[in-house]
């Protein structure tokens, strides 16, 4: 082979490559965006493109946002929306990365995110903001109230509603006749029906959930932890958890010596019948299944007594978002009336909206409430009843933590 | 062109291939270096050929070699490309010599006729016969004009009916297109049929290099003599037991005191009560019959046409020229 | 009846999971204690459907990505393995042990330590980004093959085809590439299916930017909407299956016409 | 340029399109992982010293549990990814030519990817799969929970079901690749001769695959050892493959784990390299001495 034909093969080899990356999108307008107003960001992101990086392990959830968002979105404001797939933690990773790497433009435009991943996001300085005061429909529909805090940690218009969520319990009347009423009841089923219960494995947010709510029950109800981090507090309480964790393992699903990876796993061992109840921050989601036919009919929904933590989910942009302007068209559309009503249809998902239905016109209130949520689902009214907020975050992570330590690898 | 190969010699590790070889090919001339399987032949043609370089020594042509005027060697297995039709793989050296489309066709045409192939223009090698492929191997030597062609061992993956056909066929080709050829082959008879000169290649050295009938019938040394063939060779104090003109009867190496060579087919039987010999053994081999007739306590190798002569006649040998 | 159980044997293992991913694509519902599903439903299909956009899209990423891998190291490769297969120098057999250690140590060790770097140089989360990483761990392959091609192919043709008069580059494109197929094909298949079925690489370094038909298909299995996952399995089955076919009835077919196969 | 007209030179030009992307990707992502392993080139300065990562693992029991069990997992598949495939090879092999064509399906596997192929375990294996239900109308268990816990015990039989599954038809191409050159003549006369099939198989025909049975053994348990699909679904809670480990270190804790995650990197890449070397070495030595790999 002569020298020159290698030298072309080389140089093709190395330079092909970084050629090639210089197709990437044109570097979005910054800070300006917080002051432009609203119609002229929309015009802007008109034939863009949005990537919005969310869990992917919900199937139900993935088809409502490639087709009704994605379908929409083109329709309303020539949008092309793409999914894609990641956990949290690892997109903040990953903006962790970008940020140490000195990337002005990064890949990701909106997150789906909450708790713990926002606080360490905004301590990072990993988000563009404020923008969600920026929002028309977040202006018009949301209680500002309602949005002040994420998990004890302020929200300060670093993030957008997105919807609100709820935990339930799920179980078939076919198999379970009468579901436990308390946390102490269902140690009690848990004890008498060795192999048959298991959680999510922290740090999946349902499984996090789960030990939260026996947190709040066995330590004495969650308005101690609402002031703020407690490291003391935290010392003198958490060893109760653990050891009632700890006396129901061995009567766990594998006698708790693996636990689901996350909840869409534990949905599979439920629906399977491994499991006899599967847990959801859904509270339509069994009736979603059931309509999958992934569910069997006879599945119903059931809060305890000591309480079910509800909380909000939002969406947020990177600080090196590439479309900004896209991703704050696209958030503003995910709270508007039309997406939140489609998204709380259990066919489609069955998320609750993160409205306050006293801002809506009766009109729009009268489509909520004609939605039908199904058979498998509770009322409004019991969920309300006990409902809890979430925990600060920092007691979430020690809490995860600490779950591995103590319970895990103990 | 004419060429000239001087003192060439070729090593490869310790062990010497060719030593001292020195010959000459005359313009529009063939000739054959002959030569047991190991010899170094295919070496030699890759010396001549410019593919190998040689130890010492070197290899003179008349006019400079080049694109123009190169040396093509048609390799044993043809090495025709499999990928390419018969008529892409003769017209290949025209258009790496970046000829036009259809100067290119003419002559690829032109050629598929002289060599016959016409027909089967658009196969593939796998789907030709050994000639065929052969015939194709040399209109694809040819058609670039070659100063010199090197055969390399043309007969070696032929039928034996197909060897003495594709021989006389070589020679009138090399007579048509008047290129100085050079084959290397252990097929003697074929080598015979078709060269100007023969070169005999034995124990790393050219033992001899002259005509065909001078090379056989007067080898310079018994090696070369019984490589080309049987040979009796008769002590000169036997001679006499032969009959005829003894000034056919040449000593190898031409010293007086050697023995004296003679073919089977040089020798003549009669049958003769009285005669020395006596046939000790009979093979019919086809278009001859060989005999061996013991004279004294020496054997002889003779070739007859005639398969009537029964073993333990008498007879009477006698040297002819052939 | 020997034979008979060496094919029962191999149905077992390898098809019967193959007909299991049919039924499942069929029957959303079926669960224990049914051996064969108590109903059929098309709602996995029409989920598929629901979602072929997506699908078609990521599948279509995949394609380009393990095509464009197969290339990168097939360029990579072909002088090299040339070079390889008709040289002896000291050191030869050690520096192809260190050429083909890339295939062999876990990709993590080295991709995870180009991460970073490929963020700063912009190379993440780009087409190239993956397509390098994919190829420096898939080349191996195509190296091996390649050096057995040119070995099988000896040095006949060049030699031919250099005393015909033609250059070193139409001797390559004309006569060897040719002959080197059948060694490109098998090569080629190779770093094609690795790329393709490759998770973790193309995350890493696709940063979910290059969209992956592995990516799309990994949240999905641990779901409990299986007839998805399976109808998204057996399409990449069929897919390879079918290009390859493809490849074989024509490319292959062409070979053995010109008896080169 | 003159030095391209040397051998030397020559040499180095032509595999240069190798050994570039060789040296820079590979060799240089190599060195990138052990510079960060130190707290070198990391994405947050590093203020401690250049080892705390490493004292830091090896001090932590739960990386030497992760070590023997992505060893036990790897070594367990490949060995019964090779026995399998040797086995069914020579099977196949031995199909007349219109059989031959039947048995091409044992390339399913090798065309689904990793995570597919772990789908199809846990199809099969959970305690509410197919095996279950069919031990259940056989009437040898009557509910799931009498299945033999197969997925969740511990021992990571999921993830070995899994990777041999993939690998045993890995393993029989290879090994098949050699079949085909190998000449039957060799068994027909150790036939006349008077050996039994058992002899046969292992005294001439086993010789004859032993190359490709090293080959496929030291990829396929290298693979199993360091590959990051199959656990991630099919991974235990407790304890973890180190790939799930460097996983959780690199993308689920903050930043300032980094050198951890590259130090159990740097180790894995050195036992695969000293693996490598170990094995061809003792094979080599078995085997008098001819080159396997």
């Amino acid at each position: 082979m002569p020298r020159r034909c290698t030298l072309i093969l080389m140089l093709l080899i190395l330079v092909l490559p970084s050629l090639l990356t210089f197709a990437l999108p044109a570097r979005a307008p910054g800070d300006t965006l917080l002051k432009t107003p609203f119609a002229q960001i929309q015009e802007q992101a008109r034939g863009t493109q949005v990537r919005w990086y969310m869990f992917g392990g919900w199937a139900h959830v993935n088809t409502w946002v490639d087709t009704y968002v994605a379908k929409e979105m083109k329709k309303r404001h020539d949008i092309d929306l793409v999914r894609v797939p990641m956990d949290a933690g690892v997109f903040i990773n990953k903006l962790l990365n970008e940020k140490a790497a000195g990337r002005k433009t990064g890949s990701i435009d909106l997150l789906w995110i909450n708790g713990e991943n926002f606080k360490n996001a905004r301590e990072a300085d990993l988000l563009f903001g404020p923008f969600a005061g920026r929002l028309p429909n977040v202006q018009k529909y949301v209680d500002p109230d309602s949005i002040t805090h994420d998990f004890g940690f302020p929200v300060a218009g670093y993030e957008a509603p997105f919807g609100r969520a709820q935990f339930v319990f799920e179980y078939d009347t076919a198999r379970v006749q009468a579901p436990p009423k308390t946390i102490a009841e269902l140690r009690a089923w848990i004890m008498a029906h060795p192999g048959s219960f298991t959680y999510p494995q922290p740090p999946d947010f349902t499984g996090s959930a789960f030990i939260r709510h026996v947190f709040y029950a066995v330590t004495g109800g969650h308005e101690q932890y609402m002031t703020g981090w407690d490291p003391d507090l935290f010392a003198q309480k958490a060893p109760l958890l653990w050891d009632w964790l700890n006396d129901i393992a061995p009567f766990l699903w594998q006698k708790g010596k693996t636990y689901p990876k996350d909840s869409a796993f534990l949905d599979t061992l439920f629906s399977r019948g491994e499991a006899a109840f599967s847990m959801s921050y859904h509270p339509p989601h069994a009736q979603n299944l059931i309509l999958q036919k992934v569910y069997p009919e006879t599945v119903k929904t059931f809060v305890l007594d000591d309480g079910s933590i509800f909380n909000t989910h939002f969406t947020a942009i990177p600080f090196n978002a590439p479309n900004k302007a896209g991703a704050m068209v696209l958030a503003n559309f995910l709270i508007s009336v039309d997406a939140q009503l489609s998204k709380y249809i259990p066919e489609n998902w069955g998320d609750f909206p993160a409205l306050d239905m006293d801002r809506l016109s009766a009109q729009e209130r009268n489509r909520f409430q004609a939605v039908d949520l199904g058979s498998a689902t509770l009322q409004p009214g019991q969920l309300a009843a006990v409902a809890v907020p979430e925990i600060p975050a920092a007691y979430l992570e020690a809490l995860e933590q600490g779950w591995k330590e103590h319970v895990l690898d103990k | 062109m004419d060429l000239a190969v001087r003192s060439v010699s070729k090593r490869y590790k310790n062990h010497t291939i060719i030593e001292d070889i020195s010959f000459d090919v005359g313009p529009r001339e063939l000739v054959s270096i002959v030569g047991p399987s190991g010899v170094g032949k295919t070496t030699l043609l890759k010396i001549i050929a410019g593919i190998d370089t040689p130890d010492t020594g070197r290899v003179i042509y008349s006019e400079p070699l080049s694109k123009k005027h190169p040396v093509i060697i048609v390799f044993q297995d043809y090495v025709l490309f499999p990928s390419m039709t018969v008529k892409d793989n003769i017209g290949f050296g025209l258009k790496a010599r970046h000829m036009k489309k259809r100067p290119i066709t003419e002559q690829v045409e032109r050629m598929l006729a002289y060599f016959q192939l016409t027909r089967q223009a658009d196969q593939y090698p796998a789907q030709l016969s050994a000639g065929q492929k052969q015939r194709v191997a040399i209109a694809r030597a040819m058609i670039v004009n070659p100063a010199v062609l090197l055969l390399d061992e043309p007969f070696a993956n032929l039928d034996r009916n197909l060897k003495m056909e594709t021989a006389r066929f070589i020679r009138s080709t090399q007579q048509e297109f008047g290129i100085p050829t050079i084959s290397v082959t252990h097929d003697l008879e074929e080598a015979f049929a078709m060269s100007d000169r023969i070169g005999v290649l034995l124990n790393r050295r050219l033992q001899q290099f002259d005509t065909p009938r001078q090379v056989y019938f007067n080898s310079v040394s018994k090696k070369v003599a019984q490589f080309l063939g049987p040979v009796n060779l008769i002590p000169e104090r036997y001679l006499s037991f032969f009959r005829g003109s003894p000034d056919t009867a040449v000593p190898v190496s031409g010293n007086p005191g050697n023995p004296v060579m003679a073919r089977p087919e040089n020798l003549v039987m009669t049958e003769d009560a009285n005669g020395p010999g006596r046939i000790t053994d009979k093979t019919f081999a086809g278009h001859y019959t060989v005999y061996n007739v013991a004279i004294e306590n020496h054997s002889y190798t003779v070739y007859s046409q005639d398969d009537r002569f029964p073993v333990g006649g008498r007879v009477t040998l006698q040297i002819t020229p052939y | 009846m020997k034979h008979t159980f060496t094919l029962l044997l191999l149905a077992l293992f390898f098809a019967v999971p193959a007909g299991v991913l049919v039924l499942i694509s069929l029957a959303p519902g079926w669960r224990f204690p049914d051996v064969l599903p108590a109903a059929f439903s098309f709602s996995g299909i029409a989920f598929f459907l629901q979602q072929k956009e997506q699908i078609f899209s990521s599948l279509a990423s995949s394609f380009v990505f393990s095509l464009l891998t197969v290339g990168v190291t097939f360029f990579m490769c072909l002088v090299p393995a040339a070079v390889f297969a008709r040289n002896d120098f000291t050191g030869k057999a050690f520096l192809e042990g260190l050429l083909l250690t890339p295939a062999l140590v876990p990709p993590m060790t080295f991709a995870m330590g180009l991460h970073f770097f490929f963020i700063k140089l912009s190379l993440a989360d780009t087409l190239p980004g993956v397509v390098l990483i994919l190829a420096i761990f898939s080349y191996p392959y195509m190296f091996r093959a390649l050096v057995a091609g040119f070995q099988t192919m000896g040095e006949h043709y060049r030699i031919c085809a250099r005393n015909l008069g033609a250059g070193p580059f139409s001797i390559l494109w004309q006569v060897e590439l040719p002959l080197l197929m059948p060694a490109v094909i098998a090569g080629g298949s190779v770093v094609f299916l690795v790329a393709f079925s490759e998770y973790f690489l193309v995350f890493l370094m696709g940063g979910g930017r290059v969209a992956s038909f592995t990516g799309l298909l990994m949240p999905l299995l641990s779901s409990s909407n299986r007839s998805l996952a399976a109808v998204l399995t057996l399409i990449f089955l069929l897919l390879p299956v079918g290009l390859f076919f493809i490849l074989d009835l024509s490319l292959m077919r062409s070979f053995r016409k010109k008896g080169m196969a | 340029m003159s030095w391209t007209n040397n051998r030397a030179g020559r040499l180095v030009s032509g595999l240069a399109p190798l050994l570039l992307p060789y040296l820079v990707l590979f060799c240089g992502g190599v060195m990138l992982t052990i510079c960060q392993s130190f707290g070198v080139f990391t994405p947050l300065p590093h203020a401690g010293d250049a080892l705390d990562a490493y004292t830091k693992i090896l001090t932590d029991p739960a990386f030497f549990t992760s070590f023997g069990f992505s060893l036990w997992v790897a070594m367990v598949s490949a060995f019964c990814a090779v026995a399998a495939g040797t086995f069914l090879a020579y099977r196949v092999w031995q199909l007349p030519a219109k059989l031959a064509n039947a048995a091409l399906i044992y390339k399913i596997p090798l065309i689904l990817p990793h995570i597919s192929v772990a789908f199809v375990v846990l199809v099969f294996w959970s305690p509410s799969g197919i095996l279950a239900a069919m031990a259940h109308s056989l009437g040898i268990i009557q509910t799931m929970y009498e299945f033999p816990n197969i997925l969740y015990s511990g021992w990571g039989l999921g993830m070995v079901l899994a990777y041999t599954l993939k690998g045993t038809p890995f393993a029989m191409l290879l090994v098949l690749a050699l079949l085909m050159r190998f000449d039957v003549r060799q068994i027909q006369t150790a036939a006349m001769l008077g050996a039994s099939g058992m002899r046969i198989f292992f005294s001439i025909v086993l010789p004859r695959m032993a190359p490709a049975m090293h080959t496929s053994f030291i990829i396929l348990f290298l693979y199993g050892f360091g590959a990051f699909d199959i656990p991630f679904i099919l991974g235990e809670s407790r304890p973890g493959m180190l790939s799930i480990h460097v996983y959780n270190l690199y993308f689920k804790h903050d930043l300032a784990r980094r050198p951890e995650a590259m130090a159990i990197l740097t180790m894995m890449f050195f036992f695969a390299v000293i693996f490598i070397i170990a094995y061809s070495k003792t094979v080599q030595r078995l085997e008098n001495g001819v080159r396997k790999l």
